[in-house]
């Protein structure tokens, strides 16, 4: 038999490839069995996702808030916590954001950056929250973080209402000098919606590969993460750590609330229901195998994915909600990548 | 409006809105009892209260007003069925239980709406004709003060559902199964080494997990929304997962749990026409529940141990 | 089902096309996005263009969609495109900067550009003939109101209802609730509970799917014998009370109508772009459902009486607070 | 039918991914012995016995009991076919009671109901014909290792298991325990049971077993009978070199003090005092060991000292510098070394490399980081020396920790501990579990730092590997030092009877 040697690290980055084309077929059979044409279907689906200048744009932009997403949920998962809480965290940004932007009256070269902290402060410290109630009293923080999705949901609904109201359940705009918009990017990419946080995304990438993997912080963390016995009897501070991590993954999600605030919608709505991006997270820090790079290209499929949707509804006519099962699917086959993982092993054992 | 009135009314809405809570709270408990974490139980919900407005639908004419109840056992076949997938992904296939509760909770809201669209060819069903009726119970109603508190504008499903939970109890805590299922989720290796087939038994309770969470679902669709669209369940599985915590993985705790979840909301919804209430923000009440959720947690809840092998995927021969 | 048979095929066409973007709620939601969807069809129809061609909708299911669903009309080189519902607002705004040579419209907002068409409607004279009603049938002379969100729209149903009420009884009690969602028939069905429970006899609903549970809550007391009614909005929701027959009547707001007329004078070159067209009595655009099966004869007769001191302009129907404030003071005269 | 042997393994092997665990070997037990199975660690015992077991299946070989060939399928069969295993890592439900965990499986029920009733009876009479003396109704987690031992014995018994294997017994238990485990083994086999005993303690072998098999990296060496051999013969037999036992050493020649500890009094987790107003010194040059019987506050002791527990009054001074209730870290700094008793939970992050693993308490520290960013070159350099210098068997030093065998896992941490160079070295239950080479190689070490001039405190509950290592002996017993000897002088009876509480040193004097 042929000799086939593959590192871990080679597994590592196959398991995500085939789980996406093995969710991707799944997607042409349900659309088969329903009586679509998946030809069309993804046809269309490429054209919304790269067809047009334009469309590559909104494929961008919309991976914007799903890279920082996916960048708090890996964060919290490479120290041993599960974050569940993005929603909230990125509403809660999201508002700051929003409300810094419009408030303060600065030039943009402070109004941007402070803006962005103040997401950034707001979402870490929803999520300080359930860091000290783990480290302090070992609460749960998968159920914690999911209650404060909601509070988060019902205070941003009532504070735009009572502090920000301009009508139409909308907050009011925020100041021209805090906008992330581009026209420079807009015109490059047929007008769409791109804007500056496409930056700010990549920077966070980088950022969170160097804090967890280059930095004596990340270390500590991550030892706390997988054994806070042995991290204490290092002498490590266990609760401050884990306080620490999630609020770290906090401050990414709520930036990630601020690209939507700061670059695609210049304010708020007064939401009834999340936004969904949350959970999206989870998704894409899993394709992306925790790991800054892998989170990129996750959100760029998934994002793409997404804003293609009402494209391969338009010229399709097959439901956008197709898109949901197809990421499902993806999610199942990374998450059960055990037997893959094994199945590959298994040959490159062979081969040696 | 009376002292009594108002009480009637809010013991009403509580459990009107803590029903559907309480199934899948029950649900919540057997699996995650046998050691499976199920933040799938949204997406269970979901595909629950799908099958529950379909089956409604398509056999009204023929059923009438057994259509809704009818649907009940349906929804709780089919949704056991697709728990499967998650015990597939999260037992055979070893994935992070968390994660394939998610994919779970994607799919279902992906497949039902997909699944409407193709049948109905809309984004969301008509109402059904046949509804889970809130009743005045014979005799029991007419019973002075207590009868219209606790037995008048209930539907039937509620007493159902408080029934069940004494029920779960004692088959979790007075059975072999339940012993079984308790061992699973303690100490899986024990139970494997006194010939207990631990993945028999994970399979098992997501399965009835599925069966609870979808009659909450179609619960909740036949006796609530009247109708299904991808909004109809929005975090009421979410809300049973906090309730099945808060009780401490016990199927009387999550009972209570689910219960006081239903007043807090009916509190929120109805404070406004309350008038000692008035003052109060509804913001306020909309939250408590979530509020005290977590307080409970750090305050009552904070020991009260999960089961020891909860979200630890089994494996033969590995510690 | 809409499978996608016309995918694919180019066969050349009219020329005339025309596009509308729903919001979440969907050209099914019982309301004035399926409003709208039927206008356009049967616009469509008229004309006899072809579906998913000529005219056809595409629905958002995030607000962060609204943009782009416009946009590919636009692309599309859709001559004309509808925003339905004020929360497109912004986005109509900018795609019609960004292809200033189509057209486009919204309903429930105005925007003054030269390329927007404004389509807004009067509820609140509606809501007054339907609060009139509402005080001819209540026997506890108590009635109670269910908005969506606190937004000025939703308020001009709530003074309008109000101001009806009192018209004909000023003793009238009027409890006004908003569930602070269009989409939570759960809280719809509790709060109409609280309110039947406290006395109220007649609801008028202006809360989208929220208001399914107001139906749902009067049904069941209904069934159990107490008679209870529900005025309805937006469509003739007569079938949402059956079987048990609870809805009194319904506020239509006739979307369909405006978006056929528009579409149609811009299709024959009557109307350009930069208008803002309101929808009142007069134009039909607002009015009381055509079942009238449970409204009393008299309730009638006092409807067509006030329809006509409505258009003659001897009632000017409040449409916000303080509009409403002033007119009850006039009341008191 | 009439047979020779109740078990007889021919040809087993097991194969793991990447590693043959058992190569054919072939075990016989004769009704009613005690059949001794050795090995170094990860040499294949318990995997044999997993197969016996029904745990694992076999890639080849048969199994005979009584002579019939089987196909043992899983522990059901094994049980159906009277074999009951007590396993290393106790299989027990904590949150449940003794009678929960002994009927589970196959539970008596009336009308669909558990009977607890009845079986709790069954159980108890079990249990005194056993001399077990177990409380039926009794919660696992507030009975002693000893007894939930009992208990898992009792779960094979009450399955009517006619052939018992015990995987490392008495790994976990007190010096009195054991002597209590070897009655109840003899009772056992006196009752016509047939016993296979892993253990690593060759005088154990010597005294309870009547044969023994032994295992060399997952192959079978033979079989020998007690009677006809002694531990050298054992050892040598199982690592395939001379051991030497006795750790030969030089005097000690103690200088000033280093750790002293005045009127300690510390509370367990419970919030009980569980070291009452304790005294001791420990002087550079010399290995103190602590003598007692588990739970008489050595744990509450090491974390006292460690930082990893609050002092309620008294002093902790090292070198003359008062570090009590400092924060563990600052202790680590100021010249302190702790080998923890459970290497898996607090020796080392399982899942980091074995090279992370070594800079566990330095990685802030330059050279290994600087500014806060980490120098992975420094630290894996220094891992690699470690590696060598201490032996430790690893692929590489990227392999994770998980993946070393438990004696190289202890090694690894001992490398890391002894090279920070620590004034004091805390040894606590440094040989747990590992084989005589693996023991002769730590014993070593501990020297080399006393014979370098630093304090070494030794915490263990094997009263040979104390007297064999340490210079003086403190025993300690109910929190308080009772009284501290010279390791020369004393023997384990002296030791036993101070453990015990007793006060008669004199006595035993008088009778030596
Ligand atoms: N489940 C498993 N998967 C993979 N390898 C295993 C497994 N169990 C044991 N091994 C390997 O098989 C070999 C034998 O392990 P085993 O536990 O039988 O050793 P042992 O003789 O019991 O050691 P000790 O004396 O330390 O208890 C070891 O090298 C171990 O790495
Ligand atoms: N499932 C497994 N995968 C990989 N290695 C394993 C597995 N099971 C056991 N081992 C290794 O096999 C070796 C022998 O197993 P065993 O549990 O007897 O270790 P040990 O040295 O006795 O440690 P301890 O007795 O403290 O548990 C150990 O090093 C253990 O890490
Ligand atoms: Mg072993
Ligand atoms: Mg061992």
């Amino acid at each position: 038999m042929p000799k086939i040697t593959l590192s871990p690290r080679m597994i590592g980055v196959l398991v995500p490839i085939v789980s996406a084309v093995f969710g991707l077929l799944v997607g042409a059979i349900v659309m088969m069995v329903s009586g679509y044409d998946p030809i069309a279907g993804y046809g269309a689906l490429w054209e919304g996702m790269v067809g047009t200048p334009r469309a590559f744009g909104e494929t961008l932009r919309t991976m914007i808030p799903l890279v920082l997403a996916g960048l708090s949920v890996a964060f919290a998962f490479r120290t041993g916590l599960f974050n569940i809480g993005v929603e909230g965290q990125l509403l809660v940004g999201w508002f700051a954001s929003v409300w810094a932007g419009y408030a303060l009256h600065l030039p943009s070269v402070l109004h941007i950056p402070l803006s962005i902290l103040g997401a950034a402060i707001a979402g870490g410290i929803w999520g300080v929250i359930p860091g000290f109630l783990k480290g302090k009293f070992k609460v749960n923080e998968v159920i914690v973080t999911i209650m404060l999705n909601y509070v988060a949901l019902y205070l941003t609904y009532d504070f735009i209402k009572r502090f920000l109201d301009a009508g139409n359940e909308k907050s009011y705009d925020i100041q021209e000098t805090a906008s992330l918009a581009s026209t420079m990017l807009s015109n490059i990419t047929g007008g769409s919606r791109l804007h500056w946080g496409i930056v700010v995304a990549l920077i966070m990438a980088v950022l969170m590969w160097f804090l967890i993997d280059r930095t004596a912080l990340g270390y500590e963390l991550k030892a706390v993460g997988f054994n806070t016995h042995a991290s204490q009897y290092a002498g490590m501070k266990v609760s401050r750590n884990i306080v620490l991590s999630m609020s770290i993954a906090g401050a990414f999600a709520g930036i990630g609330g601020a690209m939507e605030g700061l670059g695609t919608f210049q304010n708020m709505t007064a939401m009834s229901s999340f936004t969904g991006i949350g959970f999206d997270g989870i998704a894409v820090a899993l394709l992306g195998g925790n790991n800054a790079f892998g989170i990129l290209l996750a959100a760029l499929l998934f994002g793409g994915l997404k804003s293609a949707a009402p494209q391969m509804n338009f010229t399709a006519n097959v439901p956008s909600e197709l898109i949901n099962v197809i990421i499902a699917f993806i999610i199942f086959f990374v998450a059960s990548s055990y037997v893959l993982r094994w199945l590959l092993s298994r040959l490159s054992k062979e081969g040696k | 409006m009376s002292f009594l009135e108002l009480l009637a009314i809010i013991v009403s809405g509580t459990l009107y809105t803590a029903t559907p809570l309480i199934f899948t709270a029950l649900g919540g408990v057997f699996s995650e009892r046998s050691g499976v974490v199920n933040i799938a139980l949204e997406g269970l919900m979901l595909f629950g209260a799908f099958i529950g407005i379909v089956t409604t639908l398509l056999m009204g004419d023929t059923w009438g007003m057994a259509a809704p109840w009818v649907s009940l056992i349906v929804a709780a076949i089919a949704s056991g069925l697709f728990a499967l997938l998650h015990g597939v992904a999260s037992i055979t296939l070893k994935a992070d239980q968390t994660v394939s509760g998610v994919a779970i909770n994607f799919l279902a809201l992906g497949l039902t709406v997909f699944a409407i669209k193709k049948i109905f060819g809309k984004g969301q069903t008509d109402f059904i004709q046949f509804r889970i009726e809130k009743v005045d119970v014979p005799i029991l109603s007419d019973i002075p003060i207590i009868g219209r508190i606790f037995f008048s504008d209930v539907p039937y499903t509620s007493y159902i559902a408080i029934i069940l939970a004494f029920v779960v109890w004692y088959m979790i805590y007075k059975t072999p199964f339940g012993l079984r299922l308790r061992a699973v989720g303690e100490h899986p290796m024990a139970a494997d080494t006194m010939g207990i087939n631990v993945y028999k038994m994970r399979y098992i309770a997501v399965c009835i997990s599925g069966m609870f969470a979808g009659v909450g679902g179609a619960v909740f669709a036949t006796s609530i929304s009247g109708n299904f669209s991808g909004g109809t369940i929005t975090g009421q599985g979410f809300l049973a997962l906090a309730a099945m915590i808060f009780g401490k993985w016990h199927p009387i705790g999550a009972l209570g749990a689910a219960l006081f979840f239903g007043f807090a909301q009916s509190l929120a919804i109805t404070g406004g026409t309350i008038p000692f209430l008035r003052g109060v923000p509804s913001v306020i009440l909309t939250i408590l529940p979530y509020v005290f959720t977590i307080l409970a947690l750090v305050g009552f809840v904070g020991r009260a141990e999960a089961p020891k092998a909860l979200g630890v995927p089994y494996e033969k021969g590995k510690r | 089902g809409n499978a996608n048979k016309e995918a694919g095929d180019t066969k050349k066409t009219s020329g005339f096309k025309v596009g509308m973007v729903t919001d979440v709620g969907g050209v099914d939601d019982k309301s004035f996005n399926q409003s709208a969807w039927e206008g356009l069809t049967e616009f469509g129809k008229k004309n006899s263009l072809k579906e998913n061609e000529d005219y056809r909708y595409l629905q958002s299911t995030r607000d962060s969609e609204y943009e782009p669903n416009l946009t590919k009309f636009a692309e599309g080189n859709y001559n004309l495109t509808f925003g339905i519902g004020y929360l497109m607002q912004e986005a109509v705004e900018k795609v019609a900067d960004q292809f200033p040579n189509n057209q486009f419209a919204i309903v429930d907002s105005v925007i003054d550009k030269k390329n927007v068409t404004s389509i807004t409607f009067k509820e609140n004279e509606g809501s007054f003939l339907v609060g009139v009603v509402a005080a001819l049938t209540t026997k506890s002379n108590k009635v109670g109101f269910i908005g969506g969100t606190k937004s000025p729209l939703i308020q001009k149903f709530e003074y309008g209802f109000k101001a009806g009420v009192k018209a004909v009884n000023p003793n009238i009690e009027v409890v006004a609730e908003y569930a602070e969602a269009f989409d939570k028939p759960e809280k719809g069905s509790v709060l109409a509970s609280a309110m039947y429970g406290q006395g109220v006899d007649v609801i008028y609903h202006a809360s989208g799917a929220t208001g399914n549970g107001v139906f749902t809550e009067a049904k069941n007391r209904a069934k159990k014998g107490t008679k209870v009614w529900v005025i309805g909005v937006d469509r003739d929701q007569h079938q949402e009370g059956m079987p048990e027959n609870v809805t009194l009547t319904s506020m239509v707001k006739r979307v369909d109508v405006a978006v056929a007329e528009v579409a149609q004078e811009m299709k024959d070159g009557k109307l350009e772009g930069g208008k803002t067209l309101e929808f009142g009595l007069k134009e039909e655009g607002v009015g009381i459902a055509p079942t009238k099966d449970n409204v009393s004869q008299d309730a009638q007769a006092k409807v067509e009486e006030f329809t006509k001191k409505i258009l003659n302009g001897e009632i000017k129907v409040p449409a916000t607070e303080e509009e409403y404030k002033a007119y009850e003071a006039a009341l008191k005269k | 039918m009439s047979y020779e042997y109740v078990i007889e393994m021919n040809g087993i092997t097991k194969i793991f991914p990447g590693i043959v665990a058992n190569d054919n070997i072939t075990l016989q037990v004769k009704k009613g012995e005690i059949h001794a199975l050795l090995g170094e660690n990860g040499a294949g015992k318990s995997t044999l016995m997993n197969v016996l077991f029904g745990l694992y299946q076999p890639e080849e070989g048969e199994i005979r009991v009584k002579g019939k060939p089987v196909k043992i399928t899983s522990p059901n069969v094994a049980n159906d076919l009277g074999i009951g295993m007590v396993h290393q890592h106790f299989m027990l439900v904590h949150n449940f009671t003794v009678t929960e965990n002994i009927i589970l499986g196959n539970e008596p029920t009336k009308g669909g109901k558990i009977n607890i009733a009845d079986a709790a009876l069954e159980i108890k009479k079990l249990s005194e014909q056993y001399g077990l003396a177990v409380d039926p109704y009794a919660k696992i987690e507030d009975i002693s290792v000893g007894m939930q031992q009992r208990v898992e014995i009792l779960k094979t018994l009450y399955r009517g298991a006619e052939i018992l294997i015990f995987d490392e017994p008495t790994a976990v238990l007190t010096p009195q325990e054991i002597h209590e485990l070897i009655a109840i083994m003899k009772r056992l086999v006196h009752e016509g049971k047939s016993i296979v005993l892993i253990t690593h303690k060759l005088k154990e072998i010597m005294e309870v077993s009547n044969r023994c098999t032994i295992i060399r990296k997952g192959k079978g060496i033979g079989t020998v009978t007690i009677a006809e051999t002694n531990e050298d013969k054992l050892a040598e037999l199982m690592v395939g070199r001379q051991v030497s036992f006795k750790t030969e050493k030089s005097d000690a020649k103690p200088r000033q003090d280093v750790l002293s500890i005045r009127n300690l009094t510390v509370h367990d987790t419970r919030g009980l005092s569980a070291v009452k107003g304790l005294d001791l010194t420990v002087r550079a040059g010399e290995v103190m060991g602590i003598a007692g019987i588990e739970g008489n506050g050595q744990s509450e002791l090491i974390e006292a000292i460690t930082g990893l527990r609050k002092v309620e009054s008294g002093s902790i001074t090292l070198s003359g510098k008062e570090i009590t209730n400092w924060p563990t870290r600052r202790i680590t700094e100021e010249g302190v070394g702790h080998i923890p008793q459970d290497r898996h939970k607090h020796g080392l992050v399982l899942d980091f490399s074995i090279g992370d693993n070594m800079v566990l308490q330095t990685y802030y520290k330059l050279p290994f980081s600087k500014g806060g960013i980490l120098n992975f070159n420094k630290v894996y350099e220094k891992a690699k020396m470690l590696i060598q210098q201490f032996d430790v068997r690893t692929p590489s030093e990227y392999t994770p920790a998980r993946a070393l065998s438990g004696g190289n896992q202890q090694k690894a941490i001992i490398a890391r501990e002894v090279d920070r160079n620590p004034e004091l070295l805390i040894a606590a239950q440094p040989t747990r579990g590992l084989d005589v080479g693996a023991i002769e190689f730590i014993h070593k070490k501990l020297i080399e730092q006393r014979d370098k001039g630093k304090a070494v405190l030794l915490i263990s509950l094997e009263l040979d590997e104390v007297i064999n290592v340490s210079d003086r002996i403190a025993v300690i017993y109910e929190g308080q030092i009772v009284d501290i000897v010279d390791a020369k002088q004393t023997d384990e009876q002296e030791l036993g009877l101070l453990m015990a509480g007793g006060k008669q040193r004199e006595k035993v004097k008088e009778d030596a």
